[in-house]
């Protein structure tokens, strides 16, 4: 026995004795790495030209926000009395999106459902990133964007602070929370994951790895502390997805604006938040298993849990929405139903019944009949809700502005070239993270997948 | 947590300012809209934005009623109701805008960073916004009022009760070291309309026209089942 | 407000800007021009002037305060303040504005700081119609106009201008004559000739008459907007809101017959839709039910009876349009009315005018209420003269120079181009280029209206009435008073005149005063009267109505009924008058009462004429007559009479200035060649029309719904 | 002298555990190394965590200093509010909220970073468990019982043990 304390005795090169069951284990871990870091490494040509077309996009919407900033906000299509239009919708819907990542894998985390493992990080990267694109909506939006930070209550000679009244400042501080939370929920869980690749990669990448490892040794110690912290963050981060949507709702049904003042709100936006999330979440998925060749990891089985989420959500989906819609009749207030009206059988009805085909028909007869779930089928009933959640968060916005209660004020909203090319843009930019973030990190939480494989 | 209300400022106030328009002499002849823009430095709009641009900050709602040959019109100017319960200032995340201690609504141009929470959340749609850098071709500009702020993109605002004219109107009368009477201080649009049905003055005088107007039975307010509690009272058309 | 407070407003407010520049000496403290050095900023100052936009005649005070207007000098741009008008508001003191103002009238400052002014004097270079203008000298047109008037058959002079009696009109009376040209004539659109001749015809009025609806309780207007743009709008609306809310226990009662919903349409308590052409037959059913039901008119004469009485009253209420019901209803209410009135107007001209405002004021005669409190009084004299209509296409065909100002004739009389080109030589006064200015082979811009000193007799007013504008802000621009023009050229001609001024008219006024003795003498009285803006009398005529019979006539419309199924009527809005508003973009952006629109003036007409031809609002169609075509948007109006096409007058200029040229179209270019039948002024409301698809667009409404529960449009 | 042993398979955690606290090791000096959570048998491995109360603690902390906060600065400047409250509870209540989980992240990331030896308070470790399948156990054995350390652990299924000093 060598007593030695070299650094070299800490490298093996002799055979150890395994069994059987081991050797498998570790050639499917290994296996395992190599499918995942492979990835890091790979630049193909499709993966350049998608990577160009999405800067282009980005870089066009960019020179829209340029357009907007010096001409002033009037470059949208927003106008009286529409004050609100593409990007307040985008906002909304964003912000849904990000209920993908962080609330679905918080709930499965603590519910302990196995499956999840390959699905927690792409889910918690969409949530990241869809809180960064929506997040930047409310600043685009602004008349004077320059001037946001005064939303922000710092210290000033003049004492002039916030008004912690306004929904708008419960949205900056939900949203505040949430992505400070997502982002350590996404980040803590690939500490070990960093480290690993910090021992592969080596020069200024593998610094940065190793850099972003924060000291993490694989302890037992820290894998408990890892474990715990996960499911304390996991119950916290519920609690804020759901206020978060919460307040988002709160920026409409505070306003004494028909349709709007409803105290359904809260609920239906986050269980619209979290249908559009799950869509967002198996197109991301879909996306990866394609492009990553992750069919060995991402199993139909994934899909078809995922699907029966979504369908339990498209009918809640239609519960809230039917409940709001029917109360709003019922009452017959006339106001409520000069936008019911508008909605319903009005200049929105192609997209409201389009919404009502996309939310609920499509995912309801596809997901719902198990002959008709398969995963093209799923895929396509996420497209179709997303587009469905987008019109949702449409005609809740606009219908109710363009309808204002003194009923000569109303008006009619078009979307400019400038609201279109920004729109595009945060998808291209989604996307582009998406690109960027497959080739810095393994999409499927490496420790967390051998683990499963393992006990 | 305790619900705090800042009244303070409020009751010790000299004057509570409202408007009263008639609608029994309202002839709808657009008067007071011209003369608000006069008054109050409103850029005109390009042709090609108008319809959705144009800033009347006071503006003449009407509707037909009825069909051909017993058809009516039902008409009302409509300008900031300056409510006491204001829906637009709870949500300006800036306090861009407030209650003055008079009661009126006050818009600050310079705070404004222009969420526009406040114009989706007035029931009236009376407040406009700043979409561009307002222009006066040379030489329009030499028409513009000094009393009033030139707003740049980017800012809400909204009829004001000339606030210029109060402001003038208290400092003549402090001067000479007295209240202001009753009549010493007319909006541009009240002091314009030729069917004299705009009367503004201070509710706070019981003895004011406006206090016995506001008084009256044909005085209703805008939208009144919202709780706004409007300065603007409307006296319907006598039938 | 009070007189003395208004003077006390005056004073301390031109007080504190002299104070320390020169004492107080009393004569100084309105000073007719304000130096600009004296400017204090931040001071406002007041000045009584008189509005000019249309020829009601309201007198204004104008807020002065100091400006920095960007001018080039040596090259260099630099800024040079001066005492700039910042807003007009109604006088106090005048008793027709009574302090109050129209939105046109507060609109007139923008057309003294309109980017398109002229700056100085033009003569044309380019083909007439172009508007290709080069700079000209004062001194070369002085020469070149005396030169030309030395040589000229006197009889081929012509004066044309609006029916406005002021130191202008005098003073282009005297210039006129001294030339031994005949009188200046007006175009005879919107000049209220109609009126006038009706006047005439049944009381002997010269002038239009004095309604006094502040004091009666019923009012039937028959034809006339009184609150739109009809004769004095301010002064009639502020008699209009005494007569409903004014006097304790009374609200006066209006119904309007009219053969469009117009703004006294809105106001009135119920609107009777004329048929086009059915004016008459409304007055003289009414007559008939007040003579023969109600036994009015007892002691007027029979053959001032017979007109109403000879017909047949059945054929006579189905050609009025209305309801018979309501017909017998308007008439019980006017026979049972303690004080009623009959408000009666041509505000669109037919071939008939004159009969159906003489049938109508007629019942005035027969509710005997003419010269009583809340009736109609007779007109005031005025010591200037008013410019009659006299037949402007036969004056122009042997014209060999015309003069135009204060009106713009090719807008309002589009067909009088033809004759106009025939002439050697026009002038025009414009001080923008106008449709006519740009036909003008010299352009002399006269001075802007609140740049200018006159002296203006209200169209209608309550008493004796003299409003008068001393000038007090220096020129914008190398432009000169029409009457320093006329004066130069008459100096070169050796037939000197003196020119007519507000204080000269104000002196001569005082020779006829009453309460002399308050006053040192008529300089000390001309002086009072300019500080407080004119000079005004309760003074009543007292020239007692002989009742004349009206001669009943047919209305008669240009255009066969199978050709042209639907009539047209322009008619004049409250935003642009007589077209000249189209220049203001403060009235080209407020909404038009009827459609909303902004920057533009659709056609209005009926849903069912819409959705026979499949029209919607905006869609772009073509109003054929007999006379041309022209493209309109449409506005389908709810209230629109089935069969009526109407448009408002004003856009379709191709001159005046950005903001009016080349928008819209003028609907006056289509109307027909008709005259009215007494007057010979052109009926513009006497034309049928078909319409056909054109295309699509889009209207803009300030407003896009027209009923409260309406949803929105995409 | 430090023990550094390699293990055959995640099933020999629980016996080395047990091995070295046999040899005399206390349990809490004992490290397990791996690139995966090795699950061990309750009162193996105990790591008693404070993490619940760091968050609570950041929760109240946060939630409390915004609400103050928000207290102070409407107070500080009062505009009027035309009647209507200045500061709401209800909507206090929100950035309360929303502001205590903010803290309660906090204070989560603040006990890992802690308990985890992150950071500041890195622990060494062998460096090759972070990329591979392999699981060493790491505990400072006495100079008198390291033979038996190594026999126990050899028989727990250790495939191969190191020494080294220890490092202050």
């Amino acid at each position: 026995m060598s007593s030695e304390p070299s650094p070299e005795c800490f490298t093996w090169s002799e055979p150890s004795k395994m069994t059987k069951i081991e050797h498998t284990v570790e050639a499917a871990n290994a296996r395992l790495r190599q499918d995942m870091l492979a990835p890091l490494t790979r630049f193909s040509g499709p993966y350049w030209i998608a990577a160009s077309l999405c800067l282009v996009v980005i870089a066009f919407a960019g020179f829209a926000w340029a357009n907007q900033l010096a001409y002033g906000i009037g470059a949208a299509g927003i106008r009286r009395p529409v004050y609100w239009g593409f990007y307040i919708i985008n906002f909304v819907f964003w912000i849904g999106i990000s209920h993908a990542g962080t609330l679905i894998s918080a709930i499965l985390r603590l519910t302990d459902a196995g499956w999840r493992k390959p699905v927690t990080r792409a889910a918690e990267a969409i949530t990241v990133f869809a809180l960064m694109i929506g997040g930047l909506f409310p600043i685009i939006h602004l008349g004077r964007a320059w001037l946001f930070y005064w939303l922000i209550p710092y210290p000033n000679e003049r004492l002039l602070w916030a008004n912690f009244r306004s929904p708008l400042l419960w949205d900056m501080t939900a949203i505040f929370t949430y992505v400070t939370g997502s982002l350590l929920y996404l980040y803590l869980p690939m500490i070990p994951d960093l480290a690993m690749m910090g021992r592969r990669f080596g020069g200024l990448r593998g610094k940065i790895y190793r850099a972003l490892a924060i000291g993490w040794r694989g302890s037992d110690r820290q894998w408990h502390a890892l474990e715990f912290a996960m499911k304390l963050m996991a119950a916290i981060i519920l609690a804020v997805a759901v206020s978060v949507h919460s307040v988002v709702a709160f920026d409409f049904s505070m306003a004494v604006a028909p349709m709007w003042h409803s105290t359904i709100f809260a609920p239906y936006f986050v269980a619209g938040a979290i249908f559009s999330g799950i869509a967002a979440l198996v197109i991301a998925l879909a996306s990866l298993r394609k492009f990553l060749r992750l069919e060995a990891y991402l199993k139909p089985m994934h899909f078809h849990n995922l699907s029966k989420l979504l369908l339990l959500m498209s009918i809640v989906w239609a519960y809230f929405t039917v409940s709001d819609h029917l109360t709003a009749w019922y009452g017959g207030d006339p106001l409520d139903m000069r936008v019911f009206n508008a909605r319903e059988h009005g200049p929105f009805a192609f997209w409201f019944w389009l919404m009502v085909v996309c939310n609920f028909v499509v995912p309801f007869v596809l997901l719902g009949i198990k002959k008709l779930r398969t995963i093209p089928t799923i895929i396509f009933s996420s497209c179709t809700v997303l587009l469905g959640m987008w019109l949702e968060r449409f005609l809740i916005v606009v219908p109710t502005l363009a309808n204002p209660p003194l009923a000569a004020a109303a008006g009619s909203y078009s979307p400019s070239w400038v609201e279109l090319a920004i729109t595009a843009g945060t998808f291209a930019a989604m996307i582009l993270l998406y690109l960027i973030f497959t080739r810095l990190v393994p999409i499927i939480a490496i420790w967390e997948y051998e683990h499963e494989t393992i006990s | 947590m305790a619900e705090e209300t800042n009244t303070a400022l409020t009751e010790s106030a000299q004057y509570r300012w409202a408007l009263a328009i008639d609608l029994d002499r309202c002839t709808g002849c657009e008067a007071c809209v011209v003369a608000c823009h006069a008054e109050n430095n409103i850029p005109v709009t390009p042709e090609s934005e108008a319809a959705a641009s144009t800033k009347h900050w006071l503006r003449i709602d009407r509707y037909y009623e009825g069909e051909f040959p017993d058809i009516k019109m039902k008409y009302r100017p409509v300008m900031c109701q300056q409510c006491d319960q204001a829906p637009c200032e709870p949500v300006c995340p800036v306090y861009a805008t407030y209650q003055n201690g008079e009661g009126l609504n006050v818009q600050v141009y310079n705070r404004c960073v222009g969420t526009r929470y406040c114009a989706n959340n007035c029931p009236y749609t009376v407040r406009f916004f700043n979409w561009f850098e307002p222009e006066w071709p040379e030489p329009l500009e030499l028409q513009l009022n000094p009393d009033v702020s030139v707003r740049p993109a980017g800012v809400m605002e909204k009829c004001t009760f000339c606030i210029q004219r109060i402001q003038r109107g208290k400092l003549d009368a402090s001067e000479e070291d007295r209240r202001v009477e009753d009549g010493d201080i007319e909006t541009a649009c009240s002091q314009s309309c030729p069917a004299e049905a705009m009367i503004f003055g201070d509710l706070s005088d019981s003895e004011s026209k406006i206090s016995k107007l506001a008084a009256q039975g044909r005085a209703t307010q805008l939208l009144d089942e919202l709780g706004t509690q409007p300065r603007v009272f409307y006296l319907e058309r006598a039938k | 407000m009070e007189r003395r407070s208004f003077f006390k407003m005056v004073g301390t407010a031109s007080g504190a800007a002299l104070t320390g520049a020169c004492g107080k000496p009393a004569a100084e403290l309105l000073p007719i021009l304000v130096p600009e050095e004296q400017i204090v900023p931040g001071v406002e100052e007041w000045h009584p002037s008189v509005c000019r936009e249309c020829t009601a005649g309201c007198g204004v005070i104008v807020r002065v305060m100091e400006a920095h207007h960007k001018l080039e000098r040596d090259g260099e741009s630099v800024l040079h303040p001066i005492a700039a008008i910042k807003k007009v508001e109604g006088n106090p003191l005048d008793p027709v504005s009574g302090g109050r103002l129209c939105g046109r009238g507060q609109a007139s400052v923008q057309r003294l700081y309109h980017p398109d002014r002229l700056r100085g004097p033009k003569k044309r270079t380019g083909d007439r119609g172009a508007a290709e203008l080069s700079d000209a000298d004062w001194d070369e047109a002085h020469e070149t106009l005396a030169s030309l008037l030395r040589q000229i058959d006197p009889a081929r002079i012509v004066w044309l201008t609006r029916a406005e009696s002021s130191s202008r009109s005098a003073t282009v009376a005297r210039f006129l004559d001294a030339l031994g040209a005949s009188a200046a004539t007006t175009v005879g659109v919107n000049d209220f000739s109609v009126e006038r001749a009706a006047a005439k015809a049944l009381y002997g009025w010269d002038g239009l008459p004095v309604y006094e609806i502040q004091d009666a309780d019923f009012v039937l207007s028959l034809g006339a907007d009184f609150l739109g743009g009809w004769t004095s709008p301010v002064l009639y609306a502020r008699r209009f809101g005494h007569f409903r809310q004014g006097r304790p226990q009374t609200r006066g009662t209006l119904i309007h017959a009219e053969s469009r919903l117009s703004q006294t349409g809105w106001a009135a308590d119920r609107w009777l839709p004329v048929a086009p052409g059915g004016e008459q037959d409304l007055a003289v059913a009414i007559g008939n039910l007040l003579i023969e039901e109600h036994g009015l008119g007892k002691d007027v004469g029979e053959a001032f009876r017979a007109p109403y009485t000879n017909i047949d009253l059945a054929a006579t209420i189905a050609a009025t349009g209305v309801s018979a019901l309501r017909v017998r209803e308007t008439a019980a209410q006017l026979a049972a009315a303690n004080a009623p009135l009959v408000v009666a107007g041509a505000s669109i001209v037919r071939t008939n005018s004159v009969a159906a405002v003489g049938a109508a004021s007629g019942l005035n005669v027969l509710l005997g209420n003419v010269g009583k409190p809340g009736g109609v009084k007779a007109p005031t004299t005025s010591p200037f003269p008013r410019p009659k209509f006299s037949d402007p296409q036969a004056r122009l065909e042997e014209a060999e120079i015309v003069f135009v100002e204060g009106v713009d004739p090719l807008y309002l009389q589009p067909a009088l181009k033809d004759a106009l080109a025939g002439v050697e030589t026009v002038v025009s006064f414009a001080s923008m280029v106008d449709e006519t200015a740009a036909f003008a082979d010299w352009v002399l811009p006269d001075h802007d209206a609140l740049e200018s000193a006159a002296a203006v007799v209200p169209e209608v007013a309550p008493g004796a009435a003299l409003t008068g504008a001393a000038s007090f802000v220096r020129p914008l621009y190398d432009t000169r008073p029409v009457e320093e023009t006329l004066s130069e050229i008459a100096k070169r001609l050796e037939k000197g005149i003196d020119h007519v001024t507000a204080h000269s008219a104000y002196e001569d006024t005082f020779a006829a005063l009453d309460e002399k003795d308050e006053w040192d003498g008529p300089l000390e009285f001309a002086d009072y009267a300019e500080r407080q803006g004119g000079w005004w009398s309760d003074a009543a005529s007292s020239s007692a109505p002989e009742a004349g019979a009206t001669v009943l006539e047919a209305a008669r419309f240009e255009g066969s009924e199978s050709d042209y199924p639907l009539t047209f009527q322009p008619y004049f809005s409250s935003r642009f008058g007589d077209g000249s508003g189209a220049a203001l973009p403060w009235l080209q952006e407020t909404p038009d009462p009827t459609s909303s629109a902004m920057w533009e003036a659709p056609m209005e007409i009926d849903p069912g004429t819409a959705a026979a031809a499949q029209a919607s609002n905006g869609d772009l169609f073509r109003i054929e007559t007999s006379a041309g075509s022209i493209q309109a948007p449409v506005y389908v109006n709810p209230a629109a009479i089935p069969g009526v096409v109407s448009m408002a007058i004003g856009q379709g200029h191709q001159h005046l200035g950005r903001d009016a040229s080349g928008r819209g179209t003028n609907p006056l270019a289509v109307v027909a060649e008709a005259a009215e039948s007494q007057t010979g002024v052109l009926a513009f409301g006497a034309t049928r029309c078909r319409l056909s698809k054109a295309g699509d667009g889009t209207l803009r409404q300030f407003s896009i719904v027209d009923r409260e529960t309406e949803p929105v449009r995409l | 002298m430090r023990l550094s042993a390699k293990l055959a398979h995640v099933g020999a955690a629980a016996p080395a555990v047990e091995a070295l606290v046999a040899a005399g090791c206390e349990r809490s000096a004992i490290e397990i190394y791996s690139n995966e959570p090795v699950e061990l048998p309750p009162g193996s491995l105990d790591r008693p965590s404070r993490m619940s109360l760091y968050a609570v603690l950041g929760a109240i902390i946060n939630g409390t200093a915004a609400t103050a906060f928000m207290f102070w600065t409407q107070q500080d400047y009062p505009l009027p509010t035309g009647g209507m409250p200045l500061i709401s509870g209800w909507a206090t209540a929100v950035v309360s909220f929303e502001m205590a989980m903010a803290g309660a992240i906090a204070g989560t990331l603040i006990g890992l970073l802690w308990e985890a030896k992150l950071v500041w308070r890195t622990p060494e470790g062998p460096p090759q468990v972070l990329d591979g399948d392999a699981i060493i156990i790491e505990a400072p054995v006495e100079e008198a019982v390291r033979e038996r350390a190594a026999a126990f652990l050899h028989e727990a299924g250790a495939v191969k043990i190191a020494w080294r000093e220890e490092r202050q």
